[in-house]
């Protein structure tokens, strides 16, 4: 395949993939890729060859003919049979990805909002739970506001030490991160591209997303559905670390928040709201 | 075109009566009859259903004869087939596949 | 009936006096302006069109200078560039998401529908069904003065004070539903509402009437299966149009509400950009009514070409199509899955991944169909006598880009493939293919083909087949590149790839699209400067130039109100080219003469029953 | 059409063109209101309670009363054209004019009953409001706005029979005719769904 045909490579211009099922993915589409230069070649050359075969000339004749059914039935059975396999390969992989009752069991269990526009994390700290917010209880929805957009109850004491990072977050490599996402405001989408992740997140629910990724370092985490003027500005970085490094992270944002825990009313919702209107 | 098919005028009135029956029964249906819980159906799902059955028959009566579906040329009824089978494909989306109830 | 076509001498004259009296006894308005003649409808809808696609090409201009130097200041307009769009003659983000906006929708709703199924539409029915006009004449006229007010409205977006719509062409809420402003604002967003929901209309109106007009009003003798692919083409979209609008106007019902009374169809509780609605909504179902119409209305917008296209490709490849009834199927098939297809738009949205398997299915069986048509237009051409006309190269370009526009869909249409790609420029390189190389070199297709019969004079071939070649390349060149931008991650959509990190290696390539574009736009002056000047210096045309067997041809070299000067029976199919036994290597459809079928091909029995030739 | 040329023959369906459009523009109609109903379905079922809370505020009563109303318009149409048919202008009239009144009559209930949502504060945008009552306007609102459009075309018949010889065309009677019956058609639907949400 080299040679000749690394000229139509375009595969090459991939980010690089650092996600378990990304490597699927990315085969997938080199398949259909393939598939596709195929069909190209196929068609384009005989499409060349008939214009230039029959190409105009004074002394012949377009030829009367009508069709063959053989030849219909044909040419509609063998794409058919290749697009019947596409289908079904892409489904397996489609359901591994994306069913929710096929979400591996969570290493990491993070929660993400997309608000115009950045992104905000939340991890359950020391005690590995959350308290009380908009994603496990649904009446804590009424406490979103653009400076609390997790809703958060703040007399809850499970909540005491949940992490709360803006536009950055950090996963352990090689562990099976779940991350539920919503958003205040408008769509979003949370988009990895070096993970081939992508998910929109939509305000008023919550959406899966996960993935396992094998590799560390640093990497940047866009917003793919226009969100409004500063939608291409909605850049996050991510770290993917080891677990000891991990950990580490963890147990320093842990102390901060412990550090800065002084206990406080919820703050008021009209004032944020003016804050966002004055943002757009 | 429609006058090659003896007097209409008592299916008319038929079909009138016929109507405001089944008005009737279908407040009645709605006001007097609380269905039980069947299963995992609902009761007031049951109760819309049965009211929406009847809102069904009591527009095909109407499409039949009052627009006369019955004696025009067959091919009109594709103007309301397709149309139902489109609500029935979006309505199917929308309802038995997505699965709205893990919305908030 | 039958002694009909010989008289055409008499008709012709009685044809003559009819022109004059409608043409004396018009006010100048209803001649050209509230004129009912499909013909002069049509070129409305023509001249609307053309106008809107360089309005909406200037704003994909204004795009891609900003995507290639971002944060460079436009160019020789730059300075006068009014400060809602730019600082120092610099894009503002704001401006961008508008500028994005507006491109999609004026060419989608305000540009290749009007072509494809006004223009065309209206040309192409009555004529070719051998009738005088369309069942309702003013109910077609007013289909065509529902747009320009339609697109006055949207325009006027940039006199409000949000200017104009910014929601993408999709135009989801909440984004849309703009709940940060108070209720009673008319915005960009509202006018754009109100502007989609009269094009809606407007398409509706015409819509109807198509299929009154192809039910009704055939020429006698002519079988349903005796109308050329264009008609089929045509009726089928109108069907389309009937069943998929009304659903995308409803949507938009409810989109209205939500922007104008702050009513929650699609908003749900607790959004921290407002508190005066009540929630209960869900964003997810506006995409839902959104494609129900949309996914259909892509076909609207390449179906009619198809039709066209083959019409073209077998006159002068001088064959009968190939596979005509599976044509008419494969047309069939598109328009029937094209209803069950929506889903694939939301494959990330958030719906039941359930759906996207469902989806993910009915997707890729679309393709079938598809790729009936591509290997009929191939066997077409097998063994034909091509001749490269100005309407058959676009014809070509329409085949051999949509097949890399649809296999790109294919990519798509697999849902795991398209959780990477989905909202990157892999998505806008498949729009522009299927929808340019698509639709639009369908669209030159048919202006070059049919451009004698609507006004009379022949168009420039020379200037025609350059107009051709620069499009080809530079639309190459533009587009294909895009490919790449998607696959490197490449977002849509975005103002300033620089901000991201993965995306520094691909200015090169933005670079090169925008030169791309720039060379695009310029050549479609070719095309505009060849209809203007051919309209004034062209040579007159003939009564059938391309020797072409379809009835509009039958019709006089321009044609007046009433189109024909003799009437019309139908003997046969509308390709038989080729026949043997014949002398002419072409058989018109009104032409009287018997002839056997004799294993695929025709044969004519008799050759002395010519009555009229176009020569 | 004036010429010896005969291009504009019989239908070749035999349906008058005009009706035939009315039939697909029908089409379009379900469709329409398909959208509102696919919509409807799936926020009651989200928001069951809101929505009983909300029908309870309706009067089912006055919708009762409408929809005999609009079921007896229907039938006086059917029979408008019926007389048209045969010619007897007299009786055209008068079931012309009962339609007409049938239509004005549930018109002034509907002003009623939207009078009173008014006062009770549950028009969009008042302190009331709920995502019910955003459904109950748009298919209502919808809805009141064709039994306007069908009327006047009505009234213009109407008008048009008292002048020499009676209305000419009965295909168009017959079409609006169509278009009247959906309206009631429509209605069939709105009233089980709106009004009658009690379990
Ligand atoms: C004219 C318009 C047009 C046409 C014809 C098509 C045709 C197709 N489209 Fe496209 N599409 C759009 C216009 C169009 N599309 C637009 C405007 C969008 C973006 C909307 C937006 O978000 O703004 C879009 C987006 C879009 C998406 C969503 C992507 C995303 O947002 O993530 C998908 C996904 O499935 C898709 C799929 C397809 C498929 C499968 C076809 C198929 O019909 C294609 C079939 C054709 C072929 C397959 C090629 C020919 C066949 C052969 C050469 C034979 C092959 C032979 C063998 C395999 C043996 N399209
Ligand atoms: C038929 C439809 C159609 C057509 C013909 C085009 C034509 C072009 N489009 Fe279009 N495009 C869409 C439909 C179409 N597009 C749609 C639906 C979208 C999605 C929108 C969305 O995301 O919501 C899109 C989005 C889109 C984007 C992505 C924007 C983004 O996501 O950020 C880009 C970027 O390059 C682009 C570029 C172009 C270019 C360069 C052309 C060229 O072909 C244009 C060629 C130019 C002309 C024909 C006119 C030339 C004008 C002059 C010569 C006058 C010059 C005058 C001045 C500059 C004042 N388009
Ligand atoms: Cu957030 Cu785009
Ligand atoms: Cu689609």
């Amino acid at each position: 395949m080299d040679g000749f045909f690394s000229v139509f490579d375009m595969l090459a211009w991939f980010p690089e993939n650092i996600s378990t099922f990304g490597q699927e993915l990315d085969s997938l589409f080199a398949i259909i890729y393939w598939v596709s230069v195929a069909i190209f070649f196929l068609t384009f050359g005989v499409l060349g060859y008939f214009l230039v075969k029959y190409r105009y000339s004074p002394d012949r004749r377009g030829y009367n003919y009508h069709g063959n059914n053989v030849v219909e039935i044909t040419w509609t059975v063998l794409p058919t049979l290749l697009f019947a396999a596409i289908g079904l390969y892409s489904d397996d992989i489609w359901e591994r990805t994306k069913y929710s009752k096929r979400v591996p069991t969570a290493d990491v269990e993070i929660l993400v909002l997309g608000k115009q526009y950045g992104w905000v994390f939340l991890y359950p700290g020391a005690d590995g739970a959350f308290g009380r917010n908009a994603h496990n209880d649904r009446t804590a929805r009424s406490l979103m506001s653009a400076s609390n957009p997790f809703g958060r109850d703040t007399a809850d004491p499970a909540g005491f030490d949940d992490v709360v990072t803006e536009n950055q977050f950090v996963v352990p490599v090689n562990a099976n991160v779940v991350m539920r996402g919503s958003s205040i405001d408008v769509l979003h989408s949370f988009f990895l591209p070096h993970a081939r992740v992508k998910q929109d997140v939509v305000p008023g629910t919550w959406m899966t997303i996960w993935y396992n990724l094998f590799k560390t370092g640093k990497y940047e985490l866009a917003c793919a559905e226009l969100c409004g003027g500063g939608h291409y500005g909605m850049r996050a970085e991510y770290e993917v670390m080891s677990r000891t490094d991990y950990d580490k992270w963890l147990d320093a944002r842990n102390a901060e928040v412990k550090a800065a825990r002084t206990p406080q009313p919820a703050p008021a919702a009209t004032a944020d709201t003016a804050a966002v209107a004055s943002l757009r | 075109m429609s006058h090659d098919h003896g007097n209409i005028l008592p299916s008319y009135l038929k079909v009138f009566f016929t109507l405001m029956a089944l008005t009737l029964l279908t407040v009645a249906a709605a006001k007097l009859v609380h269905f039980p819980d069947v299963a995992f159906i609902p009761g007031y799902v049951l109760n819309i259903t049965v009211g929406l059955a009847i809102a069904v028959v009591k527009v095909t009566a109407v499409m039949y004869i009052f627009m006369h579906l019955k004696f025009d040329n067959p091919m009109l009824r594709f103007f309301v087939y397709i149309p139902v089978f489109l609500f029935l494909v979006l309505g199917f989306a929308l309802n038995f596949l997505e699965k709205w109830t893990y919305l908030h | 009936m039958s002694t009909s076509t010989l008289q055409h001498g008499s008709a012709a004259e009685h044809g003559h006096d009819h022109e004059h009296e409608h043409h004396h006894d018009l006010p100048w308005y209803r001649k050209y302006v509230f004129s009912t003649d499909h013909k002069v409808i049509s070129k409305q809808f023509m001249l609307s069109s053309l106008f809107f696609l360089f309005v909406g090409g200037a704003f994909a201009l204004f795009i891609r200078w900003q995507l290639a130097y971002p944060g460079q200041a436009v160019p020789i307009i730059g300075d006068i560039l009014p400060a809602s769009w730019a600082t120092n003659g610099v894009i503002s983000p704001e401006f961008y998401a508008q500028l994005l906006t507006m491109h999609g929708s004026i060419m989608i709703f305000f540009v290749i529908i009007p072509f494809a199924v006004g223009m065309f539409g209206n040309f192409c029915i009555p004529l070719m069904i051998g009738t005088d006009d369309m069942a309702l004449p003013k109910l077609n006229m007013w289909s065509f003065w529902l747009v320009p007010p339609a697109g006055l409205i949207m325009m006027a977006g940039f006199f409000t004070e949000t200017g104009y719509a910014a929601a993408g062409w999709t135009s989801y809420p909440p984004l849309s539903a703009q709940t940060g402003l108070a209720k009673f604002t008319i915005s960009g967003q509202t006018l754009w509402t109100i502007s989609v929901f009269l094009v809606g209309f407007s398409s509706i109106m015409g819509a109807v009437n198509y299929v009154a007009t192809v039910l009704n009003k055939r020429a006698k003798g002519m079988k349903l299966f005796d109308m050329p692919l264009t008609v089929w083409a045509l009726f089928i979209t109108a069907i389309i149009i009937t069943l998929g609008t009304p659903v995308l106007a409803a949507g938009l019902s409810m989109l209205f509400m939500d922007n104008f009374l702050h009513t929650s169809f699609f908003l749900p509780d607790n959004l921290v950009t407002n508190s005066t609605y009540f929630g209960g909504g869900q964003p997810i179902l506006f995409q839902h009514v959104f494609w129900f119409y949309s996914h259909p209305a892509v076909y609207i917008m390449i179906l009619p070409l198809m039709g066209i296209v083959s019409d073209v490709m077998a006159t002068f490849s001088r064959k009968p199509i190939y596979g005509y009834k599976a044509m008419v199927f494969a047309i069939a098939g598109i328009a029937f899955l094209g209803f069950i297809v929506w889903g694939h738009h939301m494959f990330q949205s958030g719906m039941n991944p359930l759906l996207g398997t469902t989806f993910m299915l009915s997707t890729i069986v679309i393709a079938v169909p598809s790729s009936i048509k591509v290997f009929n237009w191939l066997g077409t051409l097998w063994r034909g006598n091509i001749q490269f006309s100005s309407a058959m190269l676009n014809a070509l370009a329409f085949v051999s880009m949509f097949i890399i526009g649809g296999l790109s869909g294919v990519f798509m249409a697999s849902a795991p493939v398209d959780i990477y790609i989905h909202d990157t420029y892999f998505i806008v390189a498949h729009i522009h293919y299927v929808l340019f190389g698509g639709s639009l070199f369908g669209i030159f297709s048919g202006i070059y083909y049919w451009y004698p019969k609507m006004f009379g004079k022949m168009l420039n071939e020379t200037w025609g087949r350059r107009h051709f070649f620069w499009t080809f390349v530079t639309f190459n060149l533009t587009f294909f590149p895009m490919h790449i931008l998607g696959i490197g991650g490449h977002m849509r959509r975005i103002y300033d790839p620089n901000v991201y990190d993965f995306l520094k290696g691909l200015g090169g390539v933005n670079e090169v699209i925008t030169i791309g574009a720039i060379a695009l736009g310029f050549s479609q002056l070719i095309l505009v400067g060849n209809i203007l000047w051919s309209m004034k210096w062209g040579k007159k045309a003939p009564r059938n130039p391309w020797k072409a067997n379809t009835l509009e041809w039958a019709a006089p070299e321009h044609p007046g109100h009433g189109n024909f000067d003799m009437d019309i029976t139908v003997y046969r199919g509308p390709y038989e080219f080729g026949v043997e036994g014949r002398e002419d290597d072409y058989w018109p459809q009104w032409e009287k003469g018997a002839s056997v079928s004799v294993k695929h091909h025709t044969v004519a029995v008799t050759d002395d029953t010519k009555t009229f030739g176009a020569h | 059409m004036s010429s010896a040329l005969n291009l504009s023959h019989e239908p070749v369906t035999k349906i008058a063109s005009g009706k035939l459009s009315m039939w697909a523009f029908l089409a379009s109609e379900l469709m329409f209101f398909s959208g509102f109903f696919g919509t409807f379905i799936v926020l009651r079922n989200s928001n069951y309670e809101v929505f009983k809370a909300g029908s309870e505020q309706l009067s089912w009563v006055l919708a009762l009363v409408n929809t005999f109303i609009l079921i007896g318009s229907s039938l006086t149409m059917a029979m408008a054209i019926y007389h048209l048919e045969r010619h007897n202008t007299k009786q055209f009239r008068v079931f012309m004019g009962l339609s007409i009144l049938g239509g004005f009559g549930f018109l002034i209930v509907k002003f009623f009953e939207y009078s009173a949502k008014w006062h009770h504060h549950l028009f969009p945008g008042q302190e009331e409001h709920t995502i019910f009552f955003s459904f109950y306007f748009l298919m209502t609102g919808f809805h009141a706005m064709h039994v306007i459009g069908g009327m006047i075309p009505m009234a213009y018949m109407l008008f048009r029979s008292y002048g020499k010889g009676g209305y000419p065309y009965p295909g168009k009677v017959e079409t609006l005719g169509l278009y009247w019956h959906f309206v009631d058609l429509m209605w069939i639907f709105i009233f089980p769904a709106l009004y009658l949400i009690f379990p």
